[in-house]
């Protein structure tokens, strides 16, 4: 069963100086979109740091398509397939819209720094292909930023960098995409362009399975498959959205009874 | 009591807040919505000094103060609580909050205001030798709101105090702000993002979008407001 | 449209810098048109340094090389006037080899004198040498810069650190049998050099060891640590192989911490009146081994001190003045009778061969252009003075040294 | 076709205005090098306001063989320009050598934004591995720049491990701290001639021919150093193209992304050690080899000449010309090399001068002559489709 | 054997307390402004410049004794000092550190880096005779305490001065309310603008103390050295950078542990290694390296170098 699931976790946890961030989590997901939402501090976004490789976990074991992950760094992690965006938005913005997009495909190119030396034609080929999948994913969402491609990320509007992220994070084609609270800071209006640019992906016949933190309910029940809900760094609750947001725990912790 | 009258103000050439103008009576609590990048923040930075508005000009207690720099703003009785990370991480909750009556020569006043504080705060007189860099999100915002009480404002001014937080904790937070709101001595300007709450507590409301006031009203109004409503709530 | 008027700004732009650049270099190029037209020069140039933590010391040799110049020019014996050209090595080897790479450069520049420091020295004699430049060196003295193979190019009129302190680690360890000693030297060439020399000086004496050799940097300002280890090793005497300030605090300090009755020994660094100034009562009794001897006691000296007095009212010619014009006078001797139009290479043979009566006595080369003339003086200080050591009260017994 | 033609006419114009400024500072006076910094702060300035700058360097980019050309015939036709002045071909000579040094110094300045304190280690322990092994060992120079190369590298994997760990200030100590370690050591290990340092290096040949004899051409006599000048210039080259094609390539990027923010540049699936760790030995390697050159082409290499004042010169060529910017660094090794050089003559105000005009140009611009450009990939259009004024725009740096 | 690890346990001391002034200062301007200014150690020795330029130079030191007592007037010549130091480094702060606040950290490098040549070369040209060596006048008392030749009274006035120096900087800093400000400044600069710190006159009082502590740093320096050398001050500077970090950056008492530990490993390699002398440069900043790498927040920093 182990090999349809494309992430799983064990008894994962970690501890912070003795606080217990995340705590005996068992978690999977297959081919599906799975909504993570929990009060502040119950540890979703350490969660995802877990998986990602940036924390170590000090307990149980992260697999991911039947290979445990928990010494992986990750760079390594990120080379596995596993994706993933930030929630405050950290584009480089040092860097040009095209470049951040590059940086999406490191992984995935193979010219080495003495062929990016003397072999340029190579080097030139390889980046031009990857020019032309950037712009192919970006303009899944919003075509005009094609059109901006060489400016600065600093010159970008709010929406159209978070589209620049998740374009970032899967024009690489992950297996598993990780989402960290993709319409913070955005408005009504700009949230529904978000969905659905999420679902766009999710739809995409990729198969992409897609792990997504969020606050927003509206966003949460649109589009995710599964929630999971987490308080403390423990599970409480599982299941479609209409039966975790009828749970009496979550509500409990959600909203203060 | 605070008046500010067609301010603008800049960032290098992009202008951040135009032709603004917001008024708050004594005792009055006025909040501010606007979604990220309104120019919330900016025009609570212009108020208090730290950004120096381009246009226009801020009345507080009938005196100019748009050309006074921070530390005089506070000084004349107007108090902020930031948005977060407003705390002194490595000190005590005693020195942060004692730190909040900066302008306070008068001991006995200090012990006083202390004393009032600490009847809405009650976990505060526990925990004073704690360092203020272990508490959690929600204790931060009360230990930034008890700071700001402790200089004996006339204005306080609130940004996003609900930012970050659990919706539970959320909860606790405003009714720590209702608290005050009845206390009329104290004016509040309560920057927001999250309309029900934030007219839930205040008298009248102005909404920002793109740097200009494109509404204001009496709270129950702005709640019915259509375009509020699509927006915020 | 805006595309096109930036196109035709930057063409015009770039016409303008065009221009102007051309118009300068050509009024750059009329300039040294002129300058290249003057006549025939002959030009002697002096390196050492000029500026740096060397800088005071080298005053004295400046001047003497001034000297030495002038009263060639003035005394009418060449067929033309002698030029003299300046060049900073600021104590640095670097700036030496770049220097000589400027001077080797100039078709102008027939002959070299100078270098203090050996470092610089060693940098760039390769350069003189492949060049066919005659260096005449005045007062850098590590052992190496004169070999076999440079001749006849390199020179040196200065005894080097080993023949300077050959009779005074004779004298201070046979004739007076201080046994047990200790080094306090620098890291610097000049440290390292006096050094060995001292260690050639004293090897073959019976009983005399080294208990310890201490390097130090230069800079360095705090030698207490070295002068506590010193004090719990029970030693006779002290050897300082450092440069004059380095020398000062250590011997300060030594004081300060109650080391008194050890010998006190050092090299010709010292012997400089603002040694004594910076050393205080410390130094009594120190003895020093001096190159040269002091000029108003040799035959030709009256005459010299008399013109650089008069030259040079405020300042005092320093320990290597004598060599500076002693060296610069061999070049002057060498060029007599090369012609209107002297050939360095010619030049350095003639040097090489020379048999000179000057200031300093009889000077000739040996086959690795090291100066015949071994002329060595050792001097104590008393009374806040350097007295040779011949004339001393030390000496007569007077007054006592410490005891062995 | 006319307009491509007048391109090439203006980028040509372009070449030769710059050449002949460099020629021009070459030849004169201090002051006139001063003044024409200034007046270059006041073009540059303007240009950038205007957009200008832009359009400047798309043509050259677009033109860069003709560009290329014209630069390779000043180098060339310049020792018969100095008019037998050598010092001024020692002053390119050392600015070329210098210009290496700062390229690869860039990896780290201008790449992953971490100021390597200690570049001049690199270039020590290139000059020194060669220097040693041709006079001590006797091994051939060439044989001994290779062997420099690599040692070189080997210590960028020394000096680029602290700094996996640490950063800001506190790499800025760690790298001070390995420079002056490293000048003490030299000064103490006899075998590397401790304070006196390795004088004889024998010079290149190649083929027997010593590049170290003077050169008969069309009846003129070349001093030896036009040799030189070919041999350091070639190897510039060289080393430009190749820091270019690093520049826009993956590794590029990847740097620049790890300078931002090294969270993220790992969950793009960069290495962060293997990343850094290249910055450091591809700029060590650079270093070492301009070590080399430098050691047999002077003849001698003393701990002077590889001290922190050094490394402090060349991270000002780095900053002042514009980081991670190729042609920033090397206007900035060019500019520096001949302020330094012209100073000599001014011996006793040389360091402060040097501070001054340091502390001015920083002020003025700090980011340097030359900022940062946003990398342009090939003749492609796509995203120009309004060309110039969408590019100003963006490339501007607004903030 | 014992009285000589005695010694050089004091030597190591005494080392300690002239890095120690110097370390703090280093700490002093990190924490509050977020900023290291490289050139501290030549304005450290440009402050005891003016010391010997006041004595030696002009009359006004002949005066001062002439109206004073020595012990008086040596006072008010230390004084002097760090008021010199005081203010130049409020200069330095303006002209090379405030242009490039919070925008480039590398530019803030170099530029402080590029001031402490200038002031060097300054002295340099400026002072007669500045390139040379220079005589510090001895200020201090001579002579021994139970004629002890390492209690010097001038010794015992160094580590005095030291101790006194820095309890005074510790009622300043937790007792007194600009004390208080500073602390707040360095620990949240936008929070403590927004509860009302004058923060320019914060910063303004931040330097003169800072400056007014390495005014004493040089004085004390060169008393012990009894020397004064213009090109010093950038080994200086960088010992005591060493030093705070060592210590940890940012915390007074760090700097005081640092300038011991680099003190006594410099000593220590020096005096029981033969031929230590030439080492003890490498041996210092071997453990600053070392120090970096495998504790970064120094002795007694707290583990956050997320400033950096």
């Amino acid at each position: 069963m182990d090999a349809l699931k494309t992430l799983k976790t064990e008894k994962v946890g970690i501890n912070f100086g003795g606080l217990k961030a995340v705590e005996k989590l068992d978690f999977e997901i297959g081919d599906e979109t799975v909504g993570l939402i929990g009060p502040n501090g119950s540890g979703k976004t350490t969660f995802l740091n877990i998986i990602s490789g940036i924390y170590k976990p000090s307990e149980g074991r992260v697999i991911f398509k039947g290979e445990e992950l928990n010494s992986f760094t990750p760079d390594a992690i990120r080379k596995k397939g596993i994706s993933r965006t930030f929630q405050t938005n950290r584009l480089c913005m040092n860097l040009s819209v095209i470049d951040n997009l590059l940086l999406g495909l490191y992984c995935e190119q193979k010219t080495s720094w003495w062929q990016a030396i003397f072999n340029r034609s190579l080097a030139m080929q390889e980046i031009n292909r990857g020019i032309d999948k950037c712009f192919g994913a970006i303009s899944v969402f919003n075509p005009e930023i094609v059109d901006r491609a060489y400016e600065l990320i600093s010159t970008i509007p709010l929406i159209d960098r978070r589209r620049i992220e998740i374009a970032r994070a899967i024009v690489g084609r992950p297996k598993l995409l990780l989402l960290d609270e993709p319409t913070a800071g955005l408005n009504k209006e700009e949230t529904h362009q978000m969905i659905e640019d999420i679902t766009k992906i999710r739809d995409s016949g990729d198969r992409i399975s897609i792990i997504i933190i969020e606050h927003d309910m509206s966003v949460i029940s649109k589009i995710s498959d599964r929630v999971v809900c987490l308080n403390a760094g423990q599970k409480i609750a599982e299941g479609s959205f209409e039966e975790v947001s009828q749970n009496e725990n979550v509500c409990m912790a959600y909203l203060g009874g | 009591m605070l008046e500010i009258k067609n301010v603008s103000t800049k960032y290098g050439h992009l202008p951040i807040l135009m032709d603004v103008s917001i008024s708050v009576a004594r005792g009055e609590t006025v909040c501010i919505l606007g979604a990220n990048g309104a120019g919330k923040t900016t025009l609570l930075k212009t108020i208090v000094g730290m950004v120096k508005p381009t246009a226009g000009e801020i009345l507080f207690d009938n005196e100019l103060i748009s050309n006074l720099s921070p530390h005089q703003v506070v000084k004349s009785g107007i108090a902020i609580c930031p948005e977060r990370e407003g705390l002194f991480p490595k000190m005590s909750i005693e020195s942060n909050l004692f730190l909040g009556a900066y302008y306070e020569t008068d001991k006995n006043k200090i012990q006083q205001r202390f004393e009032e504080v600490s009847s809405i705060f009650p976990w505060i007189r526990r925990r004073l030798r704690q360092k203020a860099g272990t508490l959690s999100g929600g204790e931060r915002k009360m230990l930034t709101l008890a700071r700001a009480l402790m200089s004996g404002p006339k204005l306080i001014l609130m940004d996003e105090p609900s930012l970050g937080l659990a919706p539970a904790t959320v909860i606790e937070v405003f009714n720590v702000i209702k608290k005050i709101v009845n206390d009329a001595q104290i004016s509040i300007l309560l920057i927001e993002q999250n309309a029900q709450k934030a007219l839930d507590v205040a008298q009248r409301g102005y909404v920002l979008q793109k740097g200009s006031v494109i509404l204001e009203g009496a709270s129950k109004g702005l709640c019915n407001e259509d375009f509020v409503q699509r927006c915020y709530l | 449209m805006t595309n096109f008027l930036k196109k035709r700004s930057i063409l015009i732009l770039a016409c303008v810098v065009v221009s102007l650049s051309l118009m300068s270099s050509f009024l750059l190029a009329g300039c040294s048109s002129k300058q290249s037209a003057s006549a025939k020069t002959v030009k002697v140039a002096f390196i050492g340094p000029l500026t740096g933590p060397d800088a005071s010391e080298v005053v004295g040799p400046k001047n003497c090389f001034d000297l030495a110049i002038s009263q060639a020019n003035a005394s009418g014996k060449l067929p033309y006037q002698i030029q003299s050209v300046y060049y900073d090595d600021a104590s640095n080897a670097g700036t030496a080899a770049n220097d000589a790479q400027k001077i080797v450069s100039d078709p102008d520049i027939i002959a070299v004198t100078g270098f203090f420091n050996s470092a610089p020295c060693a940098a760039a004699i390769p350069i003189f040498k492949n060049a066919g430049i005659p260096l005449v060196i005045w007062g850098a003295i590590s052992k190496d810069l004169t070999q076999a193979a440079n001749m006849p190019y390199i020179t040196r009129v200065v005894p080097t650190t080993f023949q300077e302190i050959q009779p005074m680690a004779t004298m201070v360890t046979q004739t007076m049998g201080y046994k047990k000693w200790a080094v306090i030297t620098s890291t610097s060439t000049y440290g390292q050099d006096t050094l060995a020399g001292f260690k050639a000086g004293i090897q073959g004496v019976p009983g005399v060891n080294i208990v310890s050799v201490d390097s130090i940097a230069d800079g360095t300002t705090d030698f207490r640590p070295v002068v506590t280890k010193l004090k719990s090793e029970d030693i006779d005497a002290v050897f300082f192989g450092d440069n004059l300030t380095e020398a000062a605090l250590a011997v300060r300090q030594m004081q300060e911490l109650g080391i008194t009755n050890v010998l006190l020994t050092g090299t010709s660094a010292l012997t400089d009146p603002a040694y004594i100034k910076a050393a205080g009562t410390a130094c009594e009794g120190m003895i020093v081994s001096q190159s040269g001897e002091d000029p108003t006691l040799l035959p030709n000296g009256q005459a010299f001190v008399a013109a650089y007095n008069a030259k040079y009212p405020q300042g005092s010619y320093g320990s290597y003045g004598e060599y500076a014009y002693d060296s610069t006078n061999i070049i002057i001797a060498a060029l007599d009778g090369l012609g209107a139009n002297p050939n360095p290479k010619d030049l350095a043979t003639k040097i090489a061969a020379i048999n000179y009566n000057g200031l300093l006595g009889t000077t000739t080369f040996d086959a690795n252009g090291q100066t015949t003339d071994k002329l060595t003086t050792i001097m104590v200080v008393q009374d806040g003075q350097f007295i040779s050591w011949d004339n001393s009260q030390y000496k007569t017994g007077v007054r006592k040294l410490p005891p062995v | 076709m006319a307009a491509r033609l007048n391109d090439k006419i203006t980028a040509a114009l372009v070449a030769l205005g710059i050449c002949l400024l460099v020629y021009i500072s070459l030849m004169s006076s201090l002051l006139v090098i001063l003044i024409i910094v200034a007046l270059l702060v006041v073009l540059l300035t303007y240009c950038e306001k205007t957009g200008l700058i832009d359009t400047v360097f798309q043509l050259m980019g677009k033109n860069t063989t003709l560009t290329s050309v014209i630069f390779g015939l000043f180098i060339i036709s310049l020792p018969f320009l100095v008019k037998g002045n050598n010092d001024l071909l020692h002053i390119m000579i050392i600015a070329g050598i210098m210009g290496i040094v700062a390229l690869g110094l860039n990896f780290q300045i201008g790449g992953i934004g971490q100021i390597n304190f200690a570049p001049a280690v690199f270039y020590g322990v290139g000059a020194y591995t060669t220097a040693y092994l041709s006079v001590r060992l006797g091994v051939s120079p060439w044989l001994g720049t290779i062997a420099g190369v690599c040692l070189a590298t080997l210590t960028g994997v020394i000096i680029g491990l602290p700094a996996l760990k640490a950063r800001g200030y506190y790499l800025a100590l760690v790298t001070i701290a390995l420079q002056t370690i490293f000048t003490l050591m030299i000064i103490n290990i006899p075998a590397v001639g401790g304070p006196n340092g390795i004088p004889g290096i024998p010079y290149y040949q190649i083929f027997g021919y010593s590049l170290h004899s003077r050169v008969e051409v069309f009846g003129l006599t070349l001093p030896y150093q036009v040799n030189y000048l070919y041999l350091v210039y070639i190897v510039f080259a060289l080393a430009i193209v190749a820091a270019s094609r690093l520049f826009k390539s993956r590794y590029g990027i990847a740097w620049n992304a790890v300078d931002q923010d090294p969270v993220v540049a790992a969950t793009q699936g960069i290495n962060l050690t293997s990343i850094q760790l290249l910055s450091f030995c591809l700029g060590a390697a650079f270093a070492g080899m301009a070590g080399a050159l430098y050691a047999h082409y002077t003849g001698f290499i003393s701990n002077e000449n590889f001290d922190f004042s050094q490394s402090l010169i060349l991270i000002c060529m780095v900053i002042l010309g514009g980081s991670d910017n190729v042609p920033g660094v090397i206007t900035g090794a060019l500019l520096l090399t001949m302020i330094d050089q012209k100073l000599a003559d001014y011996a006793n105000y040389r360091l402060l001068m040097y501070g001054l005009v340091l502390i001015i140009i920083l002020l003025v611009r700090s980011k340097g002559l030359l900022p940062k450009r946003i990398r342009i990939y090939g003749e492609r259009d796509t995203g120009m489709s309004n060309g110039d004024a969408k590019l100003a725009a963006g490339a501007g740096g607004k903030r | 054997m014992g009285s000589l690890i005695l010694s050089q346990v004091f030597n190591a001391i005494m080392l300690a307390c002239t890095l120690a002034l110097i370390g703090i200062g280093f700490s002093l301007f990190f924490g509050v402004m977020d900023i290291v200014v490289f050139c501290l150690g030549d304005i450290a020795i440009a402050s005891a410049f003016c010391i010997l330029g006041i004595t030696s130079l002009t009359g006004v030191y002949a005066a001062l004794n002439g109206i004073f007592p020595m012990v008086v007037s040596n006072i008010i010549l230390v004084i002097c000092g760090g008021v010199f130091g005081a203010i130049l480094v409020t200069v330095m702060y303006h002209t090379v550190v405030a242009p490039f606040e919070g925008k480039n950290i590398n530019a803030s490098l170099l530029s402080t880096v590029a001031a402490g040549y200038v002031i060097r070369e300054l002295i340099g040209i400026f002072y007669p005779g500045g390139r040379d060596p220079q005589n510090f006048p001895n200020l201090l008392p001579t002579g021994y305490l139970f004629n002890n030749t390492m209690l010097s009274w001038r010794n015992i006035i160094i580590v005095g001065t030291t101790v006194l120096v820095l309890m005074l900087l510790y009622w300043f800093v937790n007792r007194t309310k600009a004390g208080i400000s500073i602390q707040a400044l360095s620990q949240n600069k936008e929070a403590s603008i927004m509860i009302g710190i004058d923060w320019h006159k914060m910063v303004i009082v931040t330097f003169l103390i800072g400056g007014f502590l390495l005014g004493i740093a040089g004085f004390l320096t060169a008393s012990y050295a009894s020397t004064l050398r213009f090109d010093t001050g950038s080994m200086y500077g960088l010992l005591g950078f060493s030093v705070a970090v060592v210590g940890g950056l940012g915390s007074i008492y760090g700097a005081l542990a640092g300038s011991l530990v680099i003190a006594f490993v410099e000593v220590f390699v020096t005096g029981f290694i033969p031929g230590g002398a030439a080492y003890s440069g490498v041996a210092g900043f071997l453990i600053v390296v070392l120090f970096i790498i495998f504790r970064p927040e120094g002795i007694i920093g707290e583990k956050s170098i997320s400033k950096v």
